[in-house]
């Protein structure tokens, strides 16, 4: 077994395990910050694959910006593990199990693959910011631009949804 | 590595993902495991460029193996726009229910 | 082709024009006279064409044939040849009679009334005449669609159950046919359209002629295609919206259901089924005949139960569009030619009974013949004019469904003499239920119902002279109906060989 | 010749315009106007019946062409007369009868108000003419018009009276029993059809036809064609409705229900005798049906107590000698004893016509006695129609009962004792009604006895003419044992072949002589039994058995119209509400419950929606990848 | 090209407008003008097959005849949109421009969808599609039912983006050109390699998702009926057969030529949709949730197309598009009218308000597919292109026994408008402005027109 093999497995259990205490502890809060140890362990990743600009960018922009809304979305709701809703338990065994044997499914599926096929590790340019900022800009320009729009729009709603105008009324049934 | 442990290992994420989304009630738990799945797929497609990389009819050009690599730069990009408006629909309904149990609001139904 | 407009185009933009006329341009009161003149002026284009008949000659005048979907291959194509001459004569004139025989039933809002009559009559004569199977289809369903408003707009009480459930069955009987339609379309040879342009299918009747049809494929295209003839018809199994239908409607409605529109189902096993599919319409035609056959007794048989006289004209009808279907499906000369015959015959004889029937709901307020008795006495000359139509539709002879039942049953006894036999109890019957309503109703001693009925007033009377004048002409001298469709079965039995 | 024949179709029209006449103009014509025309068209027709019968009777005979009815090239049905020596006996008999009851009637429906009584003179007009279609078509369609016609008009006579409801139940009764037969005769044309493609006697009645004919098909077609002459010759079974039907007008009795109509089947059978020659199986049915019908009705006679019902079962006993001889092949002898039945049985219809005219309209015997005094006409000549169907030497059904008795010896020696002993019965309800009404003490009330008169002459000339011709009908076919020569043999030898009988004259004398002895016997026994006759109680043992007919309508009710009815009611509650439509409906039910269910599974909560979709992925992934 | 970026541009004139207009009625006249100017300059390009804006996008659009055929049919209909119900948008809320800016993003997002040819491309057209469509859906924010629509839309489809985004990464692994272009996967002979099978349907999944075919259809009927009536219009709509648009595209020129190894899944999901759309809208007594579920046992007919895969396919959903738009909308306007959204809310239509009443039941039978209707040529289409495909016969008779019972559900609104009497308690509507009346016409005499000639719509496709 050798070092890159260890690191792997070491930030898969790192990820696999921070992702389930993400989705069973009880405090939103825990959960959040679970999930942010997930995204740390897959930046690892990243670096093990030597794709530096996604290691970084999936820390800034998902531990630093997305999942720091979250927490403060979580911490202005006063969201705490009392107020937290729980599922009945036979419904959570009934997610678990589907979910479980969908897992099973495509795994059993992909395992029949006879043909072993690597991964490169550490080395390679195509996960350098320089490959990727020339096909980004070359190639990929049209939905760079058009990316725009999908911001454009998310700003929309923000101001249409966000925006505080009138108070709530129960409207009757229809 | 063997790609198969990274397919296994996203697949592994990205069902966790799946079994929150089922087994939560909270939507800002639920929310966050999409967020899991999604990270899952980025590991993926990242692994699978790496992959690519190593074939020799895309050696020839890098370009073409660094193509997953931005996908997964725009999946962050609607992650992010996503998120915005999610977070804004969630607080919407906590405003006016205060609560954000998605099982509380149940008129629509049958 | 010319430019001229020709008969078909006649035949069918006439009733159509009129249904607008009738919806937008008149007012109210004068929706049934336009309705009643355009119906004449149409009867009068439909004699006319009875003199245009040489085909070799006049073909310009008898057909319309253009592109109407290109890229599909549909033409809009109709065109009338002796059967469709037939029927779309029996139409026309089926049409100022139902329209005249309801003349005093006041509707509610006349206009839209009147309007849908008149698209059905279009839907009718387009069914009748087209040549292409996706015009036959669009004219198929349009004579459904107006009739379903009638009927659920104007009938009685039950009204909207029956007529949904009468639409929904043939809706989906329809659907049936159009897939099997595609799907023969989708086997039919390509052709050139114009220079260098190739359609790839066609769905011209000469092309489903040629279509290519291995036999299983034939055999279950043959399915499809007849359970939405057999729900038109109807025949047994298919047949329960038919009472509902017939008793809720409002009369003139009926009248158009049973005396023609029962014909498009048998018109569409003649024209479209046994010539597209003949090797299937031999290989089922014992099942069919048996279902026909079973259908005539057990029709017979709860006529004679019925006690709501609108009723038991449904089910006596069923039997005998169960003897039509059986003598089809016995597939020679004399039976078809009977079928024809009698296609034409039952109409007129239908519409008659329905005039009566509905001359006494109206006089007398009921249609349960245990209410009635005695007419004879208050109404003599209704009583003489419906014997003589009762009598009419149970083929006595020298009445016009003499020729034609006689003719079926000779073609269905060369099938077997067992079918001939078993539908032979159907005569019988038909004999019991027709003698004991006549009785029932028209003799005994007058009641406190009938006992103020005053008879029929001339218009009546010149109605029913007319329907009864047609059917002793038909039923002493067949002759010329039976001239003109002549080459129809020729056409049609030409392709079972 | 050619110039008669030219005109034949005015024998049919005739009677056709009189209807015509009757029927549209029956409010404007006065009774006495309408009853001139509806007989003067008779008459019209039966004189030229008898101009043709002058021509034909020398063995000249013609197929007239008037149009196609149906011609498809394959297959032709002309509109033809077929114009020979028995169309032209039938012709004389239908005009000639027929003219005679319709100057009866005159009189007899005077009372009738006027509207209904040129009906009643349309209806008996379109009967004319209906039968005579029937005797005239040139082939078995035209004759089936004709045959079918006759059952209407029957129909519509026996209803004439229709408040009653009894009246119009045995019309009904009438007109279904008849389709019945004639299901038999059109499925028999229909086999005609199928094998040989024609229906012209012509074409049909020729040696190369009928030897297409398998044996099969020929006992077949002649059973059917047997079947349809049942119905209308009123035979086992379906002879029922023939007393039923003297609910209708006497006169109508007399001429539909007597003379003609129920003759039609012997028509057809001796039109068809070279079918039916070769067919021997059915020639035995025939001659068995016949004789049971003969022994049947009249054992029911003797016990009637309806001076019309006892007439009518006499004629329907009279028609299954008729039939025996039809069995044995002896067609002339058949067609012989129609003749002469044609004269007697109206005759005595007629006479009781005015008995019951005089009566008031009572028909019970037992309410009557000693007429004779009262009306003398009718009284000779009702006797003289007893002793012509008693078979008394010299009168006419001497001669025609004989030839059938001979015939039947001459197939077998049971056949004929049987026969003779319903001859005997005949003679024996014959004359007990003879005695019982018009000898002895009158036993109704004092009105009714005022009241008794001889009727008009309108109706007595018609009694004499026919009582005239029931003696001397006769004569027409004495048979050459007793010096004649059977002109009627002769004249019917081009159209029907009798089967030939070689009995010795001595066997014939001897048979002559039995049957003449027995009859007297029979008919001192009747004078014996019913000189002082009182009104009887109640009947035990066969008589009850005979009074009520056999208990036949009943057990038809049972066997036939009971299970038909709890069949339709079957098809009606069961099949049609629950099964077919119940299937229909429930379709209909089914999605609405569908629908039901089905709504829970939108249960509104987002984890339940995504376990599904997560289960449908599951079920998906397995299809794709393990399937 | 046009339409996708002056669609962009113009949801920018809509947005500034709506900062800058404080009149509620004057974005409507804008919004109409600017998909006029999008439509006509679509039509330019359809027709001279030029594109106004030439820039370098390594191909990853392709603005085929068809394709472009689609846009602008799906333009027309939502101009016919804004013109019929576009007063009905200022009644939804204080933000008129930013919903008609939300709205041209949506259609931006379809231009990208209907002309993908990378998954990138489709999967950020579906998602700006999206993400307008969950702020419109909660637009009506007093409305709890409208928030509930929302936040459950908003979480499922996410969730089935997921699903996509996994479905993009094995099909871009199992895919040894190492392409998100459609048309460079390789399937390898034989079957298809496992990793480009589980990619593929992962896909079906999610697309199934956004087509609302089941059993992935859960969220429409809740989304349609609390969404704000006029957005749940243009959502069941334009939005929906454009999903169907792209799942043709992307499976025809991705998946087609091994069409026979995954096409008895879209038996299964075609079937299961027609059941359970139709059998469930029978008992629905609302008339907006029935048209939900209707919309749902309509895509079952439209996913006859992804079954057949072949020109009559393409036809059909052009045909689609057009006739199903176009009776959707109207028949949504005419719900925007109804004070009461029950069946029994209809009774008696036709005589307090005849034109409505005419109008509503042209568009309920073009939804049923009776002949003569734009409906029916749709349906037959469809079923010409499945039967022509050869495989799976059944199918069609399954489709057509469906359609009958949709007869069923459709014609309770027509009996309600027709053939019952109104009762006091339900309140009909009582003016109806003149204009709108007259939209209405219009679109019956369009889906009439369409239903007797349909190379009208199917014809742009051959030029």
């Amino acid at each position: 077994m050798n070092i890159t093999t260890l690191v792997f497995i070491l930030l898969s259990v790192m990820s696999v395990g921070s992702a389930i205490m993400m989705i069973s502890s009880k405090s939103p809060v825990h959960s959040v910050l679970w999930l942010i140890v997930v995204f740390f362990a897959i930046s690892g990743h990243y670096i093990l694959l030597n794709a530096q600009f996604l290691a970084i960018v999936n820390i800034i922009v998902y531990a630093g910006a997305i999942m720091v809304l979250f927490l403060f979305v979580v911490m202005l709701m006063n969201l705490n593990a009392e107020t937290e809703p729980i599922k009945n338990y036979r419904l959570q065994l009934v997610g678990i199990i589907s979910g479980g044997a969908l897992l099973l499914v495509i795994v059993s599926a992909v395992m029949k693959i006879d043909t072993e096929q690597l991964v490169e590790m550490k080395v390679g340019d195509a996960g350098l910011i320089k490959v990727l900022g020339m096909n980004l800009f070359k190639n990929y320009i049209l939905p760079f631009e058009i990316s725009s729009v999908l911001f454009l729009s998310a700003m929309i709603g923000a101001v249409v949804i966000g925006k505080k105008d009138d108070e709530v009324v129960n409207k009757p049934e229809n | 590595m063997d790609i198969k442990a990274y397919i296994i290992l996203s697949l592994v994420l990205f069902t966790i993902g799946i079994i929150g989304v089922l087994v939560r009630r909270n939507a800002i738990i639920i929310f966050m495991c999409v967020e899991l799945m999604l990270n899952a797929v980025n590991l993926l497609l990242v692994a699978f460029s790496k992959m690519h990389a190593l074939s020799s009819a895309v050696k020839a050009s890098p370009g073409y193996a660094s193509d997953a690599q931005i996908f997964v730069f725009f999946i962050m990009v609607v992650a992010a726009a996503e998120v915005s408006v999610g977070l804004a629909i969630i607080v919407m309904m906590y405003r006016n229910v205060h609560t954000v149990d998605v099982n509380f609001l149940n008129r629509l139904k049958n | 082709m010319g430019n001229y407009i020709t008969f078909p185009d006649l035949l069918t933009w006439l009733p159509m024009l009129a249904g607008l006329f009738c919806f937008f341009v008149v007012n109210q009161k004068k929706a049934k006279s336009t309705a009643i003149i355009f119906s004449l002026l149409i009867m009068g284009v439909s004699i006319a064409t009875l003199f245009f008949t040489n085909d070799a000659k006049y073909l310009s005048y008898n057909n319309v044939n253009y592109f109407w979907l290109k890229y599909l291959g549909a033409n809009y194509f109709i065109g009338i040849d002796g059967m469709g001459r037939m029927l779309t004569l029996l139409t026309a004139i089926g049409f100022p009679l139902i329209l005249l025989s309801t003349v005093n039933q006041e509707q509610q809002n006349p206009k839209a009334f009147y309007g849908l009559m008149m698209f059905t009559q279009a839907g009718l004569m387009g069914v009748f005449m087209a040549f292409d199977a996706l015009t036959f289809y669009f004219y198929w369903e349009l004579a459904l669609v107006p009739v379903y408003f009638l009927c659920s707009k104007w009938g009685g009480e039950r009204r909207i159950q029956a007529t949904f459930k009468f639409f929904v069955y043939t809706f989906a009987g329809s659907l049936l046919m159009l897939i099997a339609i595609i799907y023969v379309y989708m086997h039919t040879s390509s052709r050139a359209i114009e220079e260098g342009v190739m359609i790839p299918h066609s769905f011209s009747l000469t092309a489903f002629y040629n279509a290519q049809l291995s036999v299983t494929e034939q055999n279950w295209l043959f399915v499809l295609f007849f359970i939405a003839f057999a729900i038109k018809m109807p025949i047994f199994p298919f047949h329960t919206w038919q009472p509902d239908a017939y008793d809720q409607s409002p009369t003139s409605v009926t009248m158009v259901l049973s005396g023609l529109m029962v014909k498009m189902g048998l018109f569409g096993v003649l024209r479209w089924l046994i010539p597209v599919f003949p090797a299937a319409s031999v290989h089922y035609k014992n099942i069919i005949i048996i279902l026909s056959v079973i259908g005539i007794v057990y029709a017979s048989c709860i006529a004679m139960m019925q006690d709501n006289i609108k009723r038991l004209v449904a089910y006596s009808s069923i039997a005998h569009i169960g003897l039509m279907c059986a003598a089809i499906f016995s597939m020679n000369v004399i039976s078809i030619q009977g079928v024809l015959l009698q296609m034409f015959d039952h109409g007129i004889n239908i519409i008659g009974m329905w005039v009566v029937v509905q001359i006494i709901e109206r006089k007398t307020g009921v249609k349960k013949i245990s209410q009635l008795s005695g007419l004879a006495a208050s109404a003599p000359v209704l009583t003489i004019l419906f014997i003589i139509i009762a009598l009419a539709n149970i083929a006595l002879p020298l009445t016009n469904s003499f020729t034609g039942e006689l003719l079926m049953f000779t073609g269905l006894f060369q099938t077997s003499i067992w079918f001939a036999a078993i539908a032979g109890i159907g005569i019988i019957l038909s004999a019991v239920y027709t003698l004991n309503m006549i009785q029932k109703v028209f003799y005994g001693s007058v009641n406190k119902i009938t006992t103020e009925v005053k008879d029929i007033s001339l218009q009546e009377k010149l109605i029913l002279f007319f329907i009864v004048g047609i059917i002793f002409f038909i039923g002493i001298y067949p002759q010329p109906l039976i001239d003109l469709t002549k080459e129809s079965v020729t056409n049609i039995l030409f392709r079972l060989k | 010749m050619n110039n008669i024949i030219k005109l034949v179709w005015l024998i049919p029209v005739l009677p056709l315009i009189g209807f015509l006449i009757n029927g549209l103009g029956r409010k404007a014509l006065s009774k006495t106007l309408s009853g001139y025309i509806g007989s003067a068209v008779v008459l019209g027709s039966f004189v030229l019946s008898f101009l043709v019968f002058l021509q034909v009777k020398n063995g000249a005979s013609a197929t007239v062409h008037f149009f196609n009815f149906i011609d498809l090239s394959t297959f032709k049905i002309a509109f033809d007369f077929k114009i020979d020596q028995l169309s032209t006996l039938f012709l004389l008999i239908i005009t000639g009868v027929g003219f005679l009851i319709h100057v009866y009637s005159t009189a007899y429906m005077h009372d009738e108000e006027g509207m209904n009584f040129a009906k009643y003179f349309a209806y008996l007009n379109l009967f004319v003419f209906s039968m005579l279609l029937l005797v005239m078509g040139g082939n078995f369609v035209i004759m089936f018009i004709g045959w079918e016609g006759v059952g209407l008009c029957s129909y519509l006579l026996i209803g004439y009276w229709y408040r009653n409801t009894n009246y119009t139940d045995a019309a009904n009764k009438a007109f279904i029993m008849n389709r019945i037969g004639d299901l038999g005769f059109l499925l028999a044309l229909f086999w005609l059809i199928s094998k040989l493609g024609t229906v012209q006697y012509d074409d049909i009645f020729t040696t190369a036809s009928l030897a297409k004919l398998s044996a099969k098909d020929i006992t077949g077609i002649t059973l059917l064609l047997f079947v349809g002459a049942t119905g209308k010759s009123a035979q086992i079974p379906l002879f029922t409705w023939l007393p039923d039907a003297m609910a209708g007008p006497t006169p109508v009795s007399a001429l539909i229900h007597a003379a003609t109509m129920v003759t039609a089947g012997i028509y057809m059978i001796a039109r068809s005798n070279a079918l039916f020659s070769l067919a021997h199986q059915t020639q035995t049915i025939i001659s068995i049906v016949g004789l049971a019908t003969a022994l049947l009705a009249a054992s029911i006679a003797i016990k009637q107590n309806d001076i019309k019902k006892v007439l009518a079962y006499s004629t329907v006993s009279q028609l299954g000698f008729m039939f025996v001889a039809l069995g044995t092949g002896n067609y002339v002898a058949a067609v012989f004893h129609v003749l002469t039945h044609a004269f007697f049985k109206a005759l005595m219809f007629l006479g009781s016509g005015s008995v019951i005219h005089a009566m008031g309209g009572e028909q019970d015997i037992r309410k009557m006695g000693g007429l004779h005094k009262h009306m003398k006409i009718t009284s000779i000549t009702f006797l003289i129609g007893c002793l012509a169907i008693s078979g008394i030497p010299g009168f006419s059904g001497f001669f025609s009962k004989d030839e059938i008795l001979a015939g039947a010896y001459g197939h077998s020696t049971l056949l004929y004792s049987i026969t003779l002993f319903a001859a005997l019965l005949t003679a024996f309800y014959m004359f007990r009604l003879y005695i019982i009404t018009f000898t002895g003490k009158f036993r109704g009330t004092h009105d009714q006895e005022h009241h008794l008169h001889e009727s008009p002459k309108a109706m007595t000339i018609p009694l004499i003419i026919l009582g005239i011709l029931s003696v001397i009908g006769g004569y027409v076919g004495v048979p050459e044992v007793l010096g004649g020569h059977h002109e009627l043999a002769a004249y019917l030898s081009p159209v029907v072949k009798s089967a030939e009988h070689h009995l010795s004259h001595n066997t014939e004398f001897m048979l002559m002589g039995l049957s003449t002895i027995l009859v007297v016997i029979s008919i001192s026994f009747a004078w014996a039994r019913f000189r002082n006759y009182s009104i009887e109680g109640e009947a035990k043992g066969l008589g009850s058995l005979l009074e009520n007919k056999w208990y036949v309508d009943e057990i038809y009710q049972k066997i036939i119209l009971n299970p038909l009815k709890s069949i339709s009611a079957f098809f009606n509650n069961i099949i049609e509400s629950k099964l077919i439509d119940g299937a229909v409906n429930g379709v209909g039910k089914m999605i609405n419950y569908g629908s039901r269910q089905l709504r829970w599974l939108q249960s509104g909560q987002v984890g339940g929606y995504v376990l599904l979709m997560v289960i449908g992925m599951l079920i998906l992934f397995f299809i794709q990848l393990f399937l | 090209m046009n339409a996708l970026i002056l669609s962009a541009i113009w949801g920018l004139v809509m947005m500034f407008c709506g900062v800058f207009v404080k009149s509620k009625s004057i974005p409507k006249y804008i919004a109409v003008l600017g998909l006029s100017i999008v439509l006509i300059s679509s039509m330019i390009e359809l027709l001279t097959k030029k594109s106004f804006f030439h820039f370098g996008y390594n191909n990853m659009l392709n603005t085929e005849g068809f394709n472009l055929s689609f846009i602008v049919i799906i333009l027309f209909c939502t101009l016919i949109y804004f013109l019929l119900t576009g007063s009905e948008i200022e009644k939804v809320g204080a933000h008129v421009g930013e919903y008609f800016a939300l709205i041209f993003f949506v259609l931006c997002g379809i231009s990208i969808v209907a002309t993908f040819n990378t998954l990138l491309m489709l999967f950020i057209g579906i998602e700006i599609i999206s993400i307008p469509l969950y702020i419109l859906t909660g637009s009506d924010k007093r409305n709890l039912k409208s928030n509930e629509a929302a936040l459950k839309y908003f979480l499922m489809g996410a969730f089935s983006t997921g699903i996509m985004l996994m479905g993009i990464a094995f099909i871009y692994g199992g895919n040894p050109n190492a392409s998100f272009y459609i048309d460079k996967i390789e399937m390898g002979i034989g079957h298809m390699p496992v990793l480009i099978a589980v990619g593929l349907l992962f896909v079906l999944v999610s697309m199934s998702f956004k087509v609302s075919a089941a059993p992935f259809h859960f969220w429409t009927p809740d989304v349609y009926d609390g969404a704000p009536t006029v957005f749940t219009s243009f959502m069941s709509s334009v939005v929906k057969v454009a999903g169907f648009f792209a799942f043709l595209r992307l499976f025809e020129h991705a998946f087609g030529i091994v069409q026979d190894q995954w096409q008895v899944l879209i038996v299964f999901i075609t079937v299961a949709t027609l059941l359970i759309g139709n059998v469930t809208a029978v008992f629905q007594q609302s008339v907006k949730r029935m048209l939900a579920y209707s919309s749902i046992a309509q895509a079952g007919f439209m996913l006859l197309a992804i079954f057949a895969l072949n020109d009559k396919a393409k036809e059909g959903i052009l045909l689609y598009a057009a006739a199903y738009s176009l009776a959707s909308i109207g028949l949504f306007g005419v719900l925007t009218k109804m004070e009461d959204y029950t069946i029994d809310g209809f009774n008696g239509l036709a005589k307090e308000q005849p034109v409505l009443g005419l109008a509503a039941t042209i568009f309920l039978l073009s939804l049923t597919g009776i002949p003569l209707t734009a409906g029916f040529q749709s349906k037959f289409f469809m079923l010409m292109a499945a039967i022509q495909n050869g495989h799976h016969f059944w199918i069609v008779i399954v489709a057509v026994l469906f359609a009958a019972i949709s007869a069923y559900y459709y014609f309770r609104v027509i009996q309600a408008i027709y053939f019952k009497e109104a009762t006091k308690t339900i309140i009909l509507p009582h003016s109806i402005n003149i204009p709108f009346k007259i939209m209405l016409i219009v679109i019956a005499a369009l889906i009439l027109i369409i239903g007797v000639y349909p190379e009208l719509v199917i014809g742009w496709m051959y030029r």
